[in-house]
């Protein structure tokens, strides 16, 4: 019987550091078997091993289009992260995935998509970002919304304005008052107030907002002021998780483990959930 | 070396900072020669010496700990070998009460002059470690724990 | 005795919430009187005929004065037996508690369990010495500590070899339920050393190696602290008899710095405090 | 026509199998005054008689409290990785209260699903599970609560029912039971007998109605203000299974475990930002009657619960799963104005 537990020995192909403690990883399988095998759906995650300090879960945030490489973004802030912080192409680490439901990027076709991120929740919607922008004509207006407290906190920075440059698609940034620089020609405000200020069209669209608990509460009834339902409005929940698979009864929220029936859920779903998140 | 069939015990020092392993030193750039079984660990202070250290040395494999710091009075922090010698004179009595091999832990004052009692103290922690052989129970006791 | 102690008990919480002097009373309840008694929060004054006092009494409430739940329930009043008592005075040299906003009710212990718990027998607080208000009357035995550690004595005529094997036996028993821990009014840190991992100190493993390690984790942070309440030997599922190691820790604070952890809130604590004298002879 | 068995022989059964190197395990004194199911040495230590229910539970032999699942070795940037396997000896545990017995086809579903997990899978296949009806019961006990009872089948392969003389009635359920027994049993019109089981009860439909929308209900604070936070409810209970994976080791490499954990513990759920789903006691005795009540019957039709009582005589303040659904009771009828 297969090890469900053991993980993938994966190369570290590429580090890019994005802000004073945030940092995303390439990796590629170092059995080219397993390379060819592996696929995964956006929105998915993965439990990433630093072996010696052990597993942490993060969403896998390159689209499902690359066949090259798998890349997972994280913020250096616990045992594991600490590691993982240190490593450099060449070193290796552990992964089992893909776990976890996935966005309907099906159902989300022929409509308008809004992403809405803050801070380092960007990475999983940094997926889907792609994914829609890599399969274009599948897709209406596609708008990202995305904040940080300050300038330095943005996460994958470079590749907002590659997406603004795409067809049909709108890029806002803003940062928190307080933490512009001087020469920062964008939005200053918190996400909700730039989101109302913004007169994102609401008709035939979704929405994917992640974020921490608190920029999520302040956005999703301005979300619904512009009309946008419950059913359409989508999250990644980033509930705490040790084996993924739905049997160390950690994630459980409600009567839903988020490592199998998440991390994606609507607002719909999460209303009838406690707020175990 | 010895009659105890090739057996080199490990031991571990904990030493601090400003007097025991400046004393190590000492004895280094005196060339006096003490056995090659210890390993130094420096910490700021006998005061920072957590006794899970302790613990820990003989988890990973020690046959003997050694903790070691400053002359009463010579503490660089004032009185940090003082609280120290207050929780190893309690720490004892619990390894005492769990059976713990009272002769394989040792706590010496050594200063940053005394290159020669660092000398002399390893010699004579490793001669009767070696004479004690490995501390198998302890290493029974981790080897029931994979 | 323990009838009329009852009583008293009732009579004296519903004035402190009829008055409002305090907000709860944390005190010993019991669905059926051949039950276990448990610990309970009265907050009105029509509830504390659910109070009781009897022998079965074992829990050392003041594990509940540091706890965030407990706390934002208001000021509280709290049933303490001479051993708990002691408690509180380590606890509030510690600077846990503020002694001014609790109402302390000792009550006069003859001691708990049937047959008499361990510590019952050399017990020298049965009167409660810190308390506000204490019901009924025992007379204080006097400080036999020979008795006292007379169990540690006779654990301690084994050979090192021996006791080593006993407590490897004890620990490859334990599951690390953290039962001793939670249920200790002296385990109060929000994070548990053992809850760390950056390092990881102790490993997490109920192995007999993690285990042995917590076990001296947990004994040595008592050092000078553990008032002999014994209630992590009583809860634990596993039977492990951890009153020897606390007792070792006890015995050794008394013989060497004379000092009986929550007997004096005078006294300077002995980790934390040091005599230029200190003993030394072990050390080379 | 029954099939009954002398305690004597069954004693030699367990030295037989002890012979050969298996692994029998059952109810023993641990201590003096403390029955708890333990590997044995030999057949003298097996205690059938004079308990409720032995402290702990089986799921250890099937889910131990602590299990290596890879082996790591660091060599510069390189890692070696290496499959563990479970012990592949044979296990037989003789004794068993039928409420932990019926524990293992509970939890074979949450190894089970989607996911098989090997480690659990192959233990339970290289185990045979012998129970003993329950001639007795205590306050603690709610197995007919539950569809469970004193001489419930559910998980045994085969039962032991008391004679009154000592000996016992031997019931086989399947193959691994009767293979355990055949030969060793004598033909009897001797019938053992089972007690009716026990006094307390609870309303299961009641809890799973009542747990429905359940989250904000402020009873929970109130009814888990005297839980301490423990895991002695959870790490002795036979179908609790929530677990940790850490790694343990050094520079040069270590195991990666698979251990225990308990969602009573206030560090379970905290996430890396340090936010905390389940920041109170209520929550988390809220979650831990929840899964057991709901959230697995929901996916898996089956109540994570046998009624065995073990979370509360364990309990160091007298809580457990039944009293806590009692004060739950207790707290949805109006007229009451009490805490704790």
């Amino acid at each position: 019987m297969d090890n469900v537990y053991k993980p993938e020995l994966m190369e570290v192909l590429d580090v890019h550091q994005h802000t004073a403690d945030v940092k995303s990883i390439r990796i590629k399988f170092k059995d080219p078997g397993k390379a060819n095998d592996f696929s995964f759906r956006v929105g998915q995650f993965g439990m990433f091993s630093a072996f010696g300090a052990g597993e942490s879960t993060f969403n896998i945030c390159s689209s499902s289009n690359w066949k090259d490489f798998l890349e997972f973004c994280f913020r250096k802030t616990g045992k594991v992260t600490d590691v993982l912080w240190r490593l450099d192409p060449g070193d290796t680490i552990g992964f089992r995935g893909p776990y976890g439901n996935s966005y309907p990027m099906e159902e989300w076709e022929g409509k308008n998509l809004i992403f809405i991120g803050g801070g380092i929740a960007m990475p999983p919607i940094r997926c889907a970002i792609w994914y829609a922008l890599e399969n274009r004509d599948k897709y209406g207006g596609v708008t990202v919304v995305y904040g940080a407290r300050t300038v330095g906190d943005f996460v994958f920075a470079d590749e907002l304005d590659q997406w603004a440059e795409k067809e049909r698609t709108r890029v806002i940034r803003c940062v928190d008052p307080g933490g512009e620089t001087p020469d920062w020609p964008y939005e200053i405000g918190l996400i909700p107030h730039v989101i109302e200020k913004a007169r994102i069209p609401a008709d035939n669209a979704v929405a994917l907002v992640v974020g921490p608990p608190i920029m999520i509460k302040f956005t999703l009834p301005v979300l619904d002021k512009m009309g946008l339902a419950a059913k359409d409005v989508y999250t990644s929940l980033e509930n705490r998780m040790k084996c993924g698979i739905g049997k160390c009864g950690r994630c459980n929220c409600g009567p839903v483990y988020v490592c199998k029936e998440g991390p994606i859920f609507t607002l719909e779903q999460l209303t009838q959930l406690p707020q175990d998140y | 070396m010895s009659e105890t069939n090739g057996f080199e015990p490990k031991i571990v020092a904990y030493v601090c900072n400003w007097c025991t392993y400046l004393g190590a030193d000492l004895a280094g750039t005196n060339r006096l020669e003490y056995p090659p079984n210890v390993r130094i660990i420096r910490l700021p202070c006998t005061g920072r010496i957590d006794f899970n250290l302790v613990i820990k040395a003989f988890e990973m494999g020690a046959d003997a700990v050694l903790v070691s710091g400053c002359h009463p009075g010579d503490c660089h922090y004032t009185a940090g070998n003082y609280h120290a010698r207050r929780r190893w004179i309690l720490f004892r009595e619990l390894l005492d009460t769990l059976g713990i091999d009272m002769n394989r832990i040792h706590f010496a004052w050594i200063s940053a002059a005394e290159g020669k009692k660092f000398q002399e103290t390893i010699t004579e922690i490793t001669e009767k470690t070696r004479a004690l052989g490995p501390y198998e129970a302890y290493r029974q006791l981790c080897e029931a724990s994979s | 005795m323990t009838s009329d102690i009852q009583e008293q008990l009732r009579q004296t919480c519903r004035r402190l919430l009829e008055e409002e002097k305090v907000d709860v009373v944390i005190g010993y309840g019991q669905s059926t009187a051949d039950g276990p008694a448990y610990p309970v929060f009265i907050t009105a004054p029509q509830d504390v005929d659910r109070l009781v006092w009897n022998d079965r009494c074992f829990n050392n409430l003041t594990a509940y004065l540091t706890r965030d739940e407990v706390k934002s329930l208001g000021k509280p009043a709290i049933v303490v037996k001479g051993c708990d008592d002691r408690a509180l005075v380590v606890l509030e040299q510690e600077s846990q508690i503020n002694r001014d906003e609790i109402v302390v009710i000792g009550v006069a212990c003859e001691g708990v369990g049937e047959p008499r718990a361990a510590k019952c027998a050399a017990c020298d607080v049965h009167m409660p010495r810190t308390a506000d208000e204490t019901l009924g009357e025992v007379p204080n035995g006097p400080a036999d500590l020979e008795a006292a550690y007379a169990e540690l004595d006779a654990f301690m005529a084994q050979s090192p070899e021996e006791r080593m094997a006993y407590w490897r036996g004890e620990f490859e028993r334990c599951v690390k339920c953290y039962a001793c821990r939670e249920v200790c009014p002296m385990c109060y840190c929000n994070r548990c050393i053992v809850d760390k991992n950056r390092p990881t100190v102790i490993d997490t493993s109920a192995h007999v190696k993690g285990n042995l390690a917590w076990h001296v984790t947990r004994a040595f942070h008592q050092a000078g602290r553990c008032v002999g309440c014994d209630e992590c030997t009583r809860v634990c599922p596993a039977g492990i008899n951890l009153r020897l190691l606390n007792l070792s820790l006890a015995r050794a604070a008394d013989k060497h710095f004379d000092y009986r952890a929550g007997m004096d809130k005078e006294a300077a604590p002995v980790i934390g405090a040091y005599r230029e004298e200190d003993k030394e002879d072990f050390i080379l | 026509m029954s099939q009954t068995l002398s305690h004597e022989d069954l004693l030699k059964l367990v030295d037989g199998c002890l012979g050969q190197g298996k692994v029998v395990a059952g109810p023993t004194l641990v201590k003096p005054d403390l029955c708890a199911y333990a590997a044995l040495r030999a057949s003298d230590q097996l205690v059938l008689k004079d308990f409720i229910h032995p402290a702990n539970s089986i799921k250890g032999f099937f889910f131990p409290r602590h299990e290596p699942i890879c082996v790591y070795r660091l060599n510069g940037n390189d890692v070696e990785l290496e499959d563990v396997d479970p012990p592949k000896t044979e296990q037989i545990i003789i004794g068993v209260r039928p409420c932990d017995a019926a524990a293992l086809p509970i939890l074979d579903h949450v190894f089970n699903w989607d996911y098989a997990d090997k480690f659990y899978n192959e233990r339970r296949e290289n185990t045979t599970v012998v129970t003993l009806a329950c001639t007795d019961y205590d306050d603690n006990c709610f197995c007919t609560s539950v569809g469970l009872g004193p001489a419930a089948e559910k998980g045994s392969d085969a039962m032991l029912l008391p004679l009154g003389d000592g000996g016992y009635e031997v019931r086989c359920f399947t193959d691994k039971g009767k293979a355990l027994f055949e030969g060793k049993t004598t033909p009897s019109d001797k019938t053992g007998s089972a007690s009716e089981g026990p006094a307390r009860k609870i309303d299961v439909k009641w809890i799973e109605e009542a747990l429905e929308d359940d989250y904000e209900n402020p009873a929970w604070k109130t009814i888990s203000l005297r839980c301490l936070g423990c895991g002695a409810c959870a790490y002795n209970c036979p179908t609790c299974h929530c677990f940790d994976i850490v790694d343990e080791g050094d520079a040069a490499g270590g195991l990666r475990v698979k251990n225990w954990d308990s969602c009573q513990f206030g560090q379970f759920t905290v996430h890396a930002s340090g936010h905390n789903p389940r920041a109170n006691q209520g929550q988390r005795q809220r979650q831990r009657i929840q899964h057991k009540f709901r959230i697995y019957p929901e996916k898996f039709n089956e109540i994570l619960c046998t009624g065995c009582g073990a979370c509360t005589r364990n309990c160091p303040v007298a809580l457990g799963v039944l009293n806590t659904l009692e004060a739950l009771r207790a707290a949805a009828a109006p007229d009451t104005s009490e805490v704790g």
